[in-house]
């Protein structure tokens, strides 16, 4: 069930599964009460998000979808830990962390309903922490290197920020994080590598995606270090990717931050677990449940009681459902002529061409000639 | 049994859906021949992400059908060291838009080890991939780039467009001693039944067929597009008389027939989803004005992708070329 | 000052040879823009294996001038990540034979980046590759494989064929917001010098040059295929009157010159290195006889690479299309 | 100049620079007089054909010639530990390793004529060491991968065979080298990843090449061991490549043998290394030189005295001479129809078509009109 038994043990960990904790290790991090809330709140907000997404999936609504459950910590912990002007591109799923930065659900959502992305602020001086990253990338692991040249860019041109980088088990097989890791190396570029080990690429189990013990002993190999942290603990993600980030920014070396983790949902709408996998497996990950520590904690350290998780879910759920809504409003406005938008910045006269092409084409036969 | 899980209880056991067919042709031929082996992304338990391989790894267990780390560059790298070592692997990358990262495996040793080893080692693998769009998936799930591995030397490429030719074509490949690249039509996966005949069968690589007689005009063309060419052409009869040809396998593109054809008809449209410019109706038109020129009479028409970045989800419908657009255009060269 | 390496020490100093006429261009472009940089495989110290980026590193130090580890992925991930922070990255792949390991990062983000980011993050990047054959160098260090970057949406393409014009073109293709691929024929790089204009000029992209009128045969071609096409219409002068065009950029193509040649002679030759099927003789083609087929006399003839993995050494001689080659081809043109 | 001082601190070596060596440990290895004189008849038989290569270049009769100085001991230690039926694929300077493994030098030459290889044996399991390989590749690192699936293929079959494969420092940055390492990983596949350090590509200095302190240390990231090893030192690089030997083939399990050494030559004939490095770079190297280590310790163990080493020298450049007149003679045969031979095991048509098309032009128009 758990891939690395050996690499668990040796997983950086503040909060143990039942939410008892490290005393010392919390009032180091300093964390205020707010923020340790807002953690909270993003958790919670990208559950409800998943859970709306797959219920729209479900009626036909959303032709795709990707779930997070579980992951929560692995996506909002590091998140947290970067600052306003830091850069985060992340994974498929990551929704948590994309929450954390401040992006509206709607734009999350429209994602899957487009396929493309857009912007508010032109200027990047201008641009509020969620927009600070680059549009999704669908092609696994190709975001690495693209990351690493994106803050390589900013650090020539003397800005002081740093750039953090999603990456799953499964994409750390491919040649482009092996490029990404080792250019960072040698250019010494701000980034932190987050590997998310949900120990799952689709069918396949992470111990037929390498026979490493762990994604961290990657790290020796580029001449950085590597961490392993708990991924179902918020504050272990927060505190090792809050490290990273600061060796980073002062010293411009990278660091590769595995957060090991376990993805109880199937891979996607499309994809049905059961095929590979037995219920059983997830008990031991659902006693492990990252929302279910943090309240735990909260609870502690008087920062959350049912009332409280109660208004958060119910406000995160309205929400979700809000965004959605809007969503499928927006996306229902696209009309044929997009297909030629934006493909160049500056476009050759046969994309006009062939615009006026379909839109006669479309302006003599109509709609329901297009759709087959 | 590989490849029938349908909930059509009445199909019989050979009235199958294309995506069954390539799943019993992969079984067939394993059956008949143990060199063959199935690698790639999620190929084993799961079946496969379009249950292309479904019931292979139940039938011949994980040495012979095996899931692979990630890597779309290991995956043809280790295809052709396979081939080299006398297996007969048959990669699947899960999309034809991740071939990319292999395209360096493919183009600088696939294509060659044949040539650069004096015919030492054959590099006998065939490169499955569900190819086309109309499906609704997100970016790099709808790419036709039929194009990059015609216009490569070395390889042959095959894409099928019925069941029964899927499982033939199929078989043909794994047995073709050369790579051959097998681009299975994803949006007709599951479009339609056919009877294909039990065991392993070969389609020989390299004829077209032709899918519907006709005088007047000649349509040309491949994979799903079959289909709203079919239409056309059946809306139009009566009217234009068209003739389908289905090319089947892309390269080597069977010119005799094609030439045949338009040598009868004297006018052509092509249709594929990729995109216009480069794409494989430049091909079919420079050998039809240089075998047939004093034939033609009107320009041949393209029905194709536009040279756009291909959009998504609702809108590439308008992307793809449909019934509509094959019939006009098919009119407009008749007219001419 | 960059790219003056030659021992010709008669040359003024604007007389320059096309590979020095590229370090110039990059020379000049960087000094007039400091967001341009260049990365690649050796572009540093060495000056490039071609000394295409001769002088860059003095003048412009290491964080303008970059030797990176040997990935072509990361080359073109960088590059692309480069270009979304603001900068203008110049990358160099050796040959254009090592482009395929980079194809992943290309086709799947630079030529999109600006789709998927509604024009937020343009991709301006240029990717330069001495392309082609013809110097006697080992494998993958030959081809032509423009047709795969004309055909995938998102790219301009770009081939020089003079030195004044590779300047030209390199500035205005660094200039150009999208990502724009720079093949740069390495068998004409020391051939011929040219007037070079000093400091920063652009040469329009998608123009194509009229090197010779003619009114009988239109002979269309690019890169190092020019001189020879252009012996072949010397050779004919006084029996078939060739007009002969250098398409420049193939990306977009400029059909109006071609089509108009076209109208004038009412026949074609089309020359290129690569691979006859599926290369862009199909292209012009088609497109000739979509704009022009009442003007039409002839088939178009196509002299091109064979089908045919990449011959070396002495024999890459009988791969490539020569004078005699091109002028029969023209002939029977003429002729029919 | 030495790029990892504390790396060559970690190496394993037997013979130290000066030919003085490890009495025990050499006695441990059991290698006999023939075998000794073996390996140091290949080293000189490398460096004849590579004396023979660049000088037939410089005289136009070849159109390029890679260097092999300084390597002899990084090439020619490995291929020793490899059984008849193990395999072998290299990088493009390892002559020794071939000349190690017996096969003609002819053959070497030619593909730098030709580009292209010939095999004698049809039948595998007939083949004779030196053709149990793969043709060269130009592609660097793409051996990698092709090496795994080859080896992999051969066990599935049943042989009880391993394979090495060359990769230099540069090519070690290729997604060819981290995919290749992975698969080995997972599918337990007996390979031995030779990487070929030789702080090199081109110009690019491996401290360009990487951050990492040892190439061996990317090992621990698939799952397996990483051994360094003084790559001058051709006991050491035999030892180690045995054990690595015989760890695949009992158990199936990959192992990375790192040989730090020094390119002295120019990267290829087309190279200009003065561009790039001080001429007083080498002179560490020259110190350390492979050939002149072994002679030392061979002199030692009573295996050579001057008379022997001369005759050794005579020998392989005459054989060197010969090999190359004979390969420019059988080079010299080629002509216009080969360019169409072995594209296909299958040809289509086309290929016959094309054929006839050139030498219908080429009977019609001769040689000359072809060669410009
Ligand atoms: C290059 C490439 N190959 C294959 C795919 C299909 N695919 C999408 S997600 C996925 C698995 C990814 O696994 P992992 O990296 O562990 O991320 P996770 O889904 O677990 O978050 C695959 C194979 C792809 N998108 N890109
Ligand atoms: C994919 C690829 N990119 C670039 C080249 C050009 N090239 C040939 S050898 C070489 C350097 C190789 O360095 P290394 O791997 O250290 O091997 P060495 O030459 O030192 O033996 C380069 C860049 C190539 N052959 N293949
Ligand atoms: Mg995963
Ligand atoms: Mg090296």
């Amino acid at each position: 069930m758990v891939r690395f038994p050996s690499a668990v043990d040796r997983c950086e960990q503040l909060l143990a599964p039942d939410g008892s904790y490290d005393e010392a290790a919390v009032e180091a991090l300093g964390l205020g009460r707010e923020t340790l809330r807002r953690m909270y709140e993003s958790m919670v907000g990208a559950r409800a998000l998943d859970e709306r997404g797959a219920t729209l999936q479900r009626q036909g609504e959303f032709h795709f979808w990707m779930g997070c459950r579980g992951l929560e910590a692995a996506h909002v912990g590091p998140a947290a830990a970067l600052t306003e002007r830091d850069w985060l591109n992340t994974e498929w799923r990551q929704y948590g962390a994309h929450i954390q930065r401040g992006r509206p659900l709607v734009d999350i959502l429209l994602f899957w309903l487009r396929g493309y992305e857009t912007w508010e602020t032109e200027d990047v001086d201008d641009m509020p922490a969620h927009e600070r990253r680059l549009p999704h990338i669908v092609a696994v692991g190709t975001q690495v290197p693209q990351t690493v040249g994106l803050m390589w860019g900013r650090n020539l041109q003397g800005y002081d920020e740093v750039g953090l980088v999603g990456v799953g088990d499964g994409g750390a097989s491919k040649g482009d994080f092996h490029a990404g890791l080792n250019f960072a190396g040698v250019f010494d570029v701000p980034v932190v590598f987050l590997v998310l080990n949900n120990q799952w690429a689709i069918s396949t189990p992470v111990e037929r995606q390498t026979a490493a013990e762990t994604y961290a002993d990657r790290a020796a190999g580029y001449g950085f270090e590597g961490i392993l942290v708990d991924g179902n603990d918020p504050l272990a993600t927060y505190r090792a990717t809050r490290r990273a980030v600061e060796r980073a920014r002062e010293t411009g070396e990278p660091t590769l931050v595995e957060a090991l983790t376990y993805r109880r949902s199937a891979h996607s709408s499309s994809d049905d677990d059961a095929r590979y996998r037995e219920e059983t497996d997830l008990e031991p990950w659902r006693d492990r449940d990252p929302v279910d520590r943090f309240e735990a904690f909260l609870a502690d350290r008087g920062l959350w009681d049912p009332e409280y998780g109660e208004a958060v879910r119910e406000r995160a759920g309205e929400r979700a459902r809000e965004a959605a809504d809007r969503a499928l409003e927006i996306a229902e406005q696209q009309s044929p002529e997009e297909v030629f938008d934006e493909v160049f910045a500056n476009p050759p006269a046969y994309i006009e061409e062939q615009r006026e092409e379909l839109l006669a084409l479309y302006g003599e036969h109509g709609e329901e000639a297009f759709r087959w | 049994m590989a490849g029938n899980t349908s909930s059509d209880t009445d199909a019989t056991a050979e009235d199958l859906l294309l995506v069954e067919a390539v799943a019993e042709g992969l079984h067939d031929e394993m059956a008949h021949d143990d060199s063959v082996i199935v690698l790639g992304e999620d190929v084993g338990q799961s079946g496969g992400v379009f249950r292309a391989t479904e019931g292979l790894y139940e039938a011949f267990g994980d040495e012979r059908v095996i899931d692979t780390p990630l890597s779309e560059t290991g995956i043809a790298g280790a295809a052709i060291g396979l081939a080299a070592s006398g297996l007969r692997p048959v990669m699947e990358i899960q999309f034809m838009g991740f071939t990319y990262a292999a395209l360096e495996q493919l183009y600088t040793r696939a294509a060659r080890l044949h040539a650069r080893s004096r015919g030492q080692y054959p590099c006998q693998l065939v490169l499955r991939a569900p190819f086309g769009g109309g499906v609704r998936a997100p970016d790099l799930h709808g790419e036709s780039m039929e194009t990059i591995f015609v216009h490569h030397p070395g390889f042959k490429v095959v894409v099928p467009s019925t069941p029964r030719d899927a499982k033939g074509l199929l078989i043909a490949s794994i047995r073709d001693p050369d790579p051959v690249v097998f681009l299975e039509p994803k949006k007709i996966y599951r479009a339609f039944r056919e009877e294909v005949p039990e065991g392993a069968y070969e389609t020989p690589l390299g004829e077209a067929a032709i899918r519907r007689e006709g005088r007047d005009v000649t349509a040309l063309t491949w994979g799903a597009m079959t289909r709203p060419t079919l239409e056309a052409a059946a809306d139009l009869a009566g009217d234009i008389d068209v003739e389908v040809l289905d090319l089947r396998t892309l390269s080597p593109m069977d010119r005799e027939t094609v030439v045949a054809s338009f040598e009868k008809t004297g006018r052509a449209v092509v249709v594929h989803e990729a995109p216009r410019t480069g794409g494989l109706a430049g091909e079919v038109i420079a050998t039809l004005q240089e075998e047939a020129l004093l034939y033609q009479e009107a320009p041949v028409g393209r029905v194709t992708g536009w040279d756009t970045v291909y959009p998504l989800y609702e809108l590439e419908d308008f992307q793809l070329p449909n019934t509509t657009r094959v019939r006009e255009k098919i009119r407009e060269v008749a007219a001419f």
